[in-house]
């Protein structure tokens, strides 16, 4: 192609521009107009025209084989740190292949949309600049996670959106509940992390390189153990299971649902919690070389996706049911990862992105019009919110699988791999999944938009949203609706992709995907979520009499889905009672055995060899002392009774 | 000149020109100190002239980059002294700097005060110069000593005393564990060279097993002691709480950099040999260090305390690099401990900066600082997320190298016990952040600002945590040729 | 001619028996005077080993004599801080000095 | 100051009923001995030793077991002493010297005035701590340990080395001479540690008055 401007081997600009703006608003916000909330939005302008250059020359090492479809080229690099001789090496390297070039369009044209929409959302909160900076931050982070040639690299940038949505979800810390989330965000993730962190340490043990390219032909020509490469690769998948929000690390994804809407939309929709999808997803031609790691990823988004919908089923807040929904969606690609599908998953979290961003914008735009989020205060509002009700449907429907829109080609897609590569029961499992999926999103949109207003007072004080918010929902409906055409040759082609996604994104033994819409196949899926659309009317139209009736039929079900299985309760007792547990039979053992044992009942023993009795205030240099004494004397001891 | 035994002595007294230097200057500090008003010399003299001798001894100590002589048999001057000076001066300029105005109005005896803060810095030079047992030994208390004394001088605050009580009475014990060891390694070794005892146990001492394992023994919870390793750690939290501020960050800093500079003179030389006999030991105490020190800091309430048993637990993370101790592993742990060092002080200087304006200590009183103060909000934040090990911070990487280097060696268990370790350690550091950045401030809500020089001090730590985070090739590469001359 | 262990024998008892004091004892000044017995423990061993051992190098009588020096210096250095302490809390008892913990 | 040293009465009594006790100890074992010299049990240096092992052992029992303050810091003297003896055994004579020099004529008179100064004559007796059996059981086990290793050890040579004066000074102020140095500093930190606490009740006293800096100087 005739554009050489910017090629695959700049994409390290990518990132630079909104780390520049991160830099430029939060330390100089406050001198620019607006508190430089333009400088962002035009930096991702500038991203994603920039992000059509790479395409636009990617598309053309492509056509001229330049490499094969999924070997990419390790664009740029440079040694960052290159220490003792060569014994640690880190490289900055950039690597673009097909499934980058699925993350990079998405990422930076979500990011967008969301900073517009954020201008009419934000608008008068405290912090505003802040927020730009800070989301800034976060999309640069989130560009360099997938632009990494190395595992380093990556896990920094990992690390990095970590860290954004930290402060994002925390970003109302006045309100102490988003305090708590943002640490339960930080913490659960950063438990993955410590995985994935040793997950990467143990392919370096035995490779030598952080290197990506270079740790999957090591894998492949058998370099590791099996047993090693399966322990090795779990770990690698406890840190994409912890980002992503799969069982059992899915606790705080919906707790993250206190920071601000289109940060949801952006972080804990679009984008940072697919990270786990891409990393397995980059790492998949490892874990065909270890089924039993890769059954393991079948099994927990299986779980996940089962469990998750079902919880979005009673849950009464609208971002929660979305976010309940988000890790059902994941768990969708990491089962499609499981069998080996990296087509049908990237596909799919291709046009999840834009539907389920477009759902949580639209949301926001609710919440916005109402300053309600629970389902139980909302109704009837798409007479004075047309726009947003009717986006909000069509991501909806794209959600639910109802053909024509972006989600049912996707999902299709999956329902269709696991049914020939996997085991019967994931596909009866997550064909369920998508019924309670059709299920619980016709619940949503039936109690929000339709039937009679709940709340008089929120409804009166409803109105449709900004131009500048409404903007971008018309265009990511669009998009939900369009999409996932492009799995046809002929779109394809027409785009400059030869067969879609399909012959873009493939493992090279499993061969390229070639799209056939399968008639009968499809048809079962759309019947299946045409079922689940009708039992969500059939249960929740107009005043959801049935639904309620069904809640008494099994009030101890419905407790359990509520309480999301008790999990979260159970992880608090965990930490509550192993963690600080441990640190207080430490600091018990500080006061009762050093204090009250030293003195008390070594009182007592003294008492009963017949010394004379003594009470005494705890004296601590003493005990101090027996510490050393006893260190000293286990080590001699132990030292010399081995010998 | 020879010595009785006909070696060569080489008199040359240039090479000791930073300690004497600095000697000097405490000399004139005192001097200065107790003729303040004959001189009509204000406060502010004192810590200048405490700098410039400092300064000179920094330059006298870069004399001697890339030389290897050695002075009297007794003090080695390699690259790895050099680094040790350097870095010791550092530590003493920037908490001289940070915190004199703390000093000025918190501590007794500002003259003795000075004198001692240099003089500990002689002692922690000479540890790692060292080489031979005695001068060792010596050195290792001229900077104990100071330090028991400096614990005692914070003006009007009775756990002063009372901490030095304990720092002095158990460190008289633990220098007679450590006296013990060294007297029965003298009665293995032959000698008191470092080089005499490495070539005797390299000859083999199987007849004088039990008593070489008796000595490694008492040897490792001396110095288990000075680095505060568990059991031996029970000190460091009173010791940090009681002392003056800027002494507790003195004794995070040099203390531990000092004694990690003589675990290694001594693992990696005379002790080299019988590795296997202590090699277990190191790792049993480097666990048990990693794990209680971060345990016990979840419920710790007072910033100084929760510091000090972070400071246990990352004492924890370095005893692994002794464990598996080569030259890799040996430059990770000097990178680490340089990184350390600068992480800490940048806490340290944005706490004495706090304190300085509010008197309190207590974690809850970090409550919205983010309002009142964000720069130092940041500064702290910064040092403590590069603690827990944030990328691009001097913790993450520093320590990623030093895990690296211990994975080679053939410790993953080790490694991955120390992962897990520094997970829980970032649950206390965020209850710190959490305090500054997620509560509404107590009381007086308006902005204040730092005095010049606590700008100067952490903004210079500030720089120093993100630098060595994100381009810590030029520290490395220091590391690296510091280490060289212990294994060759 | 007395075998080098008779005086490592001493030396052990002796060590071990200071020992005992610190941890037994509860004042700080007759903490101080054990840890005197253990480092005389200490200088015994050192002399012992230089004389019976090192021949003419004898550096560990070089130790022992520093041994006994750094010792006076310490009780000097420890005194001052015990009498503080007695003037702050009127005892010379260790486990008065309590106030930091945990 | 001066009234707060002890009685000359209560030195007279104790230095009797001591002096009486160590008697009654030491002449039979110094009787035992002497049988055991005339016998040719043992050598005359033999015979030295094992009385100042007696001492010593026994001087260290009472430093850490007796209850009377003032007593255990006499049988420190005395344990001192046996120590000066075993290094005159060891063919040491400086080091003797300094050991007397410094221990007797400075360590424990230091050691005594600070029982002085902290009270000790009003309640000379004092309490041990509770974790005496604790204590007691580390003492014996790591004294076990000790005398396992150094008794299991061939230490080899049997012969001593005797050190003359002047090659004992010329080695230390010339092949030693950094630690000489270091030990100089060293005690001027002792000194001013000892002067800065130990005076500091009079700064403090000044401090009330808010004129530290011209007080300290």
């Amino acid at each position: 192609m005739g554009i050489d401007l910017v090629g695959m081997e700049d994409v390290w600009i990518l990132p630079a521009i909104p780390f520049a703006v991160f830099i430029l608003v939060s330390f100089f916000g406050r001198l620019i107009p607006r508190n430089g909330d333009f400088i962002a939005v035009l930096g991702m302008a500038l991203v994603v025209l920039l992000v059509g250059l790479v395409l636009v020359d990617f598309q053309g090492a492509f056509h001229d084989e330049v490499f094969a479809p999924i070997a990419g080229a390790n664009t740029y690099s440079f040694d960052w740190i290159d220490i003792g001789d060569g014994f640690f090496v880190i490289e900055f390297s950039t690597y673009v292949d097909a499934v980058t070039m699925v993350m990079l369009p998405v990422v930076s044209f979500v990011s967008l949309m969301v900073l517009v929409y954020s201008i009419g959302y934000m608008k008068g909160e405290a912090r505003y600049g802040w927020y730009f900076a800070a989301l800034s931050f976060f999309v640069a982070a989130m560009l360099l996670l997938v632009i990494s040639g190395n595992l380093l690299q990556l896990y920094l940038a990992w690390e990095g959106v970590g860290l954004a949505s930290y402060l994002l979800i925390g970003f109302y810390w006045e309100r102490q509940s988003a305090a708590e989330a943002a640490k339960k965000a930080f913490i659960t993730t950063r438990i993955g992390d410590v995985g994935l962190l040793i997950g990467i340490i143990l392919l370096w043990r035995v490779t030598g390189t952080f290197d990506i390219q270079e740790i999957i032909h090591a894998a492949e020509e058998g370099v590791f153990g099996q047993t090693y490469l399966t322990v090795a690769m779990l770990f690698l998948f406890a840190g994409a299971a912890g980002k992503s929000a799969q069982f059992p690390f899915h606790v705080w994804l919906p707790d993250a649902m206190e920071g601000p809407t289109p940060v949801s939309a952006l972080i804990h929709a679009a984008t940072m919690v697919v990270a786990g999808v891409y990393l397995v997803a980059r790492m998949l031609p490892v874990y065909d070389e270890v089924l039993i790691a890769r059954d393991v990823v079948l099994y927990v988004g299986l779980i996940t996706a089962l469990m998750a919908a079902t919880m979005g089923l009673v849950a009464t807040d609208i971002k929660r049911v979305l976010a309940f929904s988000t890790v059902s969606q994941l768990g969708f690609m990491f089962a499609a990862l499981g069998v080996g599908a990296l087509t049908a998953a990237m596909f799919h979290l291709f046009t999840h992105a834009f539907f389920k961003s477009l759902l949580f914008l639209g949301s926001g735009s609710v919440i916005h019009a109402t300053e309600q989020q629970e389902v139980g205060e909302l109704g009837g509002l798409r007479k004075k919110m047309p726009i947003t009700a009717l986006t909000f449907t069509i991501g909806s429907l794209a959600l639910a699988g109802i053909p024509v829109f972006a989600g049912f080609w996707s999902k299709d897609e999956i329902l269709h791999d696991l049914q020939h590569y996997g085991p019967f029961a994931a596909y009866v499992i997550l064909a369920v999944t998508a019924a309670l999926t059709a299920i619980y999103t016709t619940r949503l949109v039936l109690l929000t938009f339709f039937g009679k207003p709940k709340n008089e007072q929120a409804y009166e004080h409803a109105h449709e949203s900004p131009p500048i918010m409404t903007g971008p929902l018309v265009i990511l409906a669009v998009l939900a609706l369009v999409v996932g055409f492009i799995t046809y040759q002929g779109v394809g082609e027409s785009l400059g992709f030869v067969g879609g996604i399909g012959e873009l994104v493939y493992l090279p033994h499993h061969g390229p995907h070639v799209f056939k819409l399968d008639i009968a196949f499809a048809a079962v899926a759309t019947a299946t979520a045409v079922v689940g659309v009708a039992i969500g009317i059939m249960y929740w139209w107009g005043d959801a009499r049935r639904a309620i009736a069904a809640q008494s039929w099994a009030p101890e079900l419905h407790q359990l889905l509520v309480r999301r299985y008790y999990l979260d309760e159970l992880y608090q007792g965990v930490i509550n009672h192993v963690v600080l547990g441990a640190a207080a039979v430490v600091a018990w053992f500080d006061k009762r055995v050093v204090n009250e044992t030293g003195v008390d009942g070594s009182t007592q023993f003294v008492g009963f060899l017949g010394y004379r009795f003594k009470f005494l205030q705890t004296g601590r240099i003493p005990h101090y002392v027996l510490g050393m004494a006893l260190g000293v004397a286990a080590l001699a001891v132990v030292a010399i009774g081995t010998t | 000149m020879t010595d009785l035994l006909g070696n060569d002595l080489n008199l040359q007294y240039e090479l000791l020109g930073p300690e004497i230097a600095l000697v000097i200057t405490a000399a004139l500090v005192l001097f200065a100190d107790a003729f303040r008003r004959e001189l009509k010399i204000g406060q502010s003299a004192i810590p200048a002239i405490s700098i410039l001798g400092l300064v000179v001894a920094l330059l006298l100590s870069l004399l001697w980059i890339d030389e290897n002589k050695d002075f009297a048999r007794l003090v080695t001057i390699d690259n790895f002294t050099t680094f040790f000076r350097v870095l010791f001066i550092a530590v003493t300029v920037v908490v001289i700097i940070g915190s004199h105005e703390y000093i000025e109005r918190r501590v007794s005896h500002l003259g003795e005060f000075y004198s001692l803060l240099l003089l500990s810095t002689v002692g922690a030079m000479l540890m790692a110069g060292a080489r031979d047992l005695l001068t060792a030994y010596l050195a290792i208390e001229v900077m104990s000593f100071s330090l028991y004394i400096l614990v005692s001088l914070a003006k009007s605050d009775t756990r002063s005393g009372e901490a030095s009580l304990k720092y002095v009475l158990l460190g008289g014990v633990a220098s007679a564990m450590l006296l013990y060891g060294l007297s029965f390694l003298y009665g293995v070794g032959g000698s008191t060279q470092y080089t005499e005892i490495a070539a005797a146990l390299s000859d083999g001492t199987s007849t004088l097993e039990l008593p070489l394992l008796l000595g490694l023994a008492l040897i490792i919870a001396g110095l288990g002691f000075k680095a505060s390793a568990v059991p031996f750690h029970m000190w460091t939290p009173d010791a940090y709480e009681g002392a003056p501020i800027p002494i507790t960050a003195y004794l995070s800093a040099t203390s531990k950099a000092a004694t990690f500079a003589l675990l290694l003179r001594w693992f990696a030389g005379p002790l080299l040999p019988a590795i296997d006999s202590w090699q277990w030991m190191i790792s049993v105490l480097a666990v048990l260090t990693m794990v209680i020190g971060n345990l016990v800091a979840l419920q710790q309430s007072n910033i100084k305390r929760l510091l000090a048993y972070s400071s246990i637990g990352q004492v924890g993370f370095m005893l692994m690099a002794i464990v598996t101790i080569s030259d890799q592993t040996g430059s990770a742990l000097l990178l680490h401990l340089s990184g350390y060092i600068i992480t800490n002080l940048a806490v340290f200087m944005g706490v004495i900066a706090f304190y300085n304006r509010t008197g309190r200590e207590e974690i809850v009183a970090f409550r919205g600082l983010a309002q009142t103060n964000p720069y130092l909000a940041l500064v702290i934040t910064a040092g403590l997320f590069s603690l827990a090990g944030m990328p691009l911070l001097a913790g993450f990487l520093t320590k990623f190298i030093l895990f690296q280097s211990v994975v080679s060696g053939g410790y993953t268990w080790l490694v991955v016990t120390a992962l897990l370790a520094s997970t829980v350690s970032l649950y206390y550091y965020l209850q710190v952040i959490r305090q500054m950045y997620m509560y509404q401030p107590e009381g007086d809500a308006s902005r204040w600002r730092l005095s010049p020089t606590g700008y100067l001090a952490t903004g210079a730590m500030l720089v120093g945590v993100v630098w060595v985070g994100v381009y810590a090739a030029p520290f490395y590469t220091a590391a690296d040729r510091a280490i060289a001359p212990l294994f060759t | 001619m007395i075998p080098i262990e008779n005086f490592l024998i001493l030396s052990s008892l002796l060590f071990a028996m200071g020992l005992y004091g610190v941890l037994a004892r509860r004042s700080a000044i007759l903490i101080l005077m054990s840890i005197e017995l253990m480092l005389a423990a200490v200088s015994i061993n050192f002399i012992a080993f230089a004389t019976y051992l090192d021949g003419e190098a004898f550096s560990g009588l070089v130790f022992a004599l520093f041994v006994i020096t750094v010792a006076a210096a310490e009780v000097g250095l420890a005194l001052g801080i015990v009498l503080r302490l007695f003037r702050e809390r009127r005892t010379a008892y260790v486990d008065a000095a309590d106030s930091l913990k945990w | 100051m001066i009234d707060r040293l002890p009685l000359p009465a209560q030195f007279d009594r104790l230095i009797i009923v001591g002096g009486v006790a160590v008697g009654l100890v030491m002449t039979p074992i110094l009787f035992v001995l002497l049988a055991l010299l005339i016998g040719d049990q043992i050598t005359a240096a033999e015979l030295v030793f094992w009385l100042a092992f007696t001492v010593i052992v026994a001087g260290a029992s009472g430093t850490v077991l007796l209850n009377n303050i003032v007593h255990a810091a006499l049988s420190l003297i005395a344990t001192l002493l046996g120590v000066a003896a075993v290094y005159l055994l060891l063919a040491t004579e400086f080091i003797a010297l300094v050991q007397i020099l410094v221990y007797g004529g400075g360590v424990v008179i230091l050691l005594i005035f600070g029982l002085m100064m902290t009270n000790a004559q009003d309640d000379p007796v004092v309490t041990d701590g509770s974790q005496k059996p604790f204590a007691a059981i580390v003492g014996v086990l790591l004294a076990g340990v000790f005398l396992a290793a150094v008794i299991d050890a061939e230490w080899g040579s049997e012969t001593m080395t005797v050190v003359p004066f002047r090659d004992f000074g010329a080695r230390l102020f010339r092949d030693f001479i950094v630690p000489v140095i270091i030990v100089g500093v060293l005690l001027d930190i002792a000194l001013s540690g000892a002067i800065v606490n130990a005076r500091a009740s009079r700064i403090e006293d000044v401090d009330a008055d808010e004129t530290t800096s011209e007080a300290s100087s």
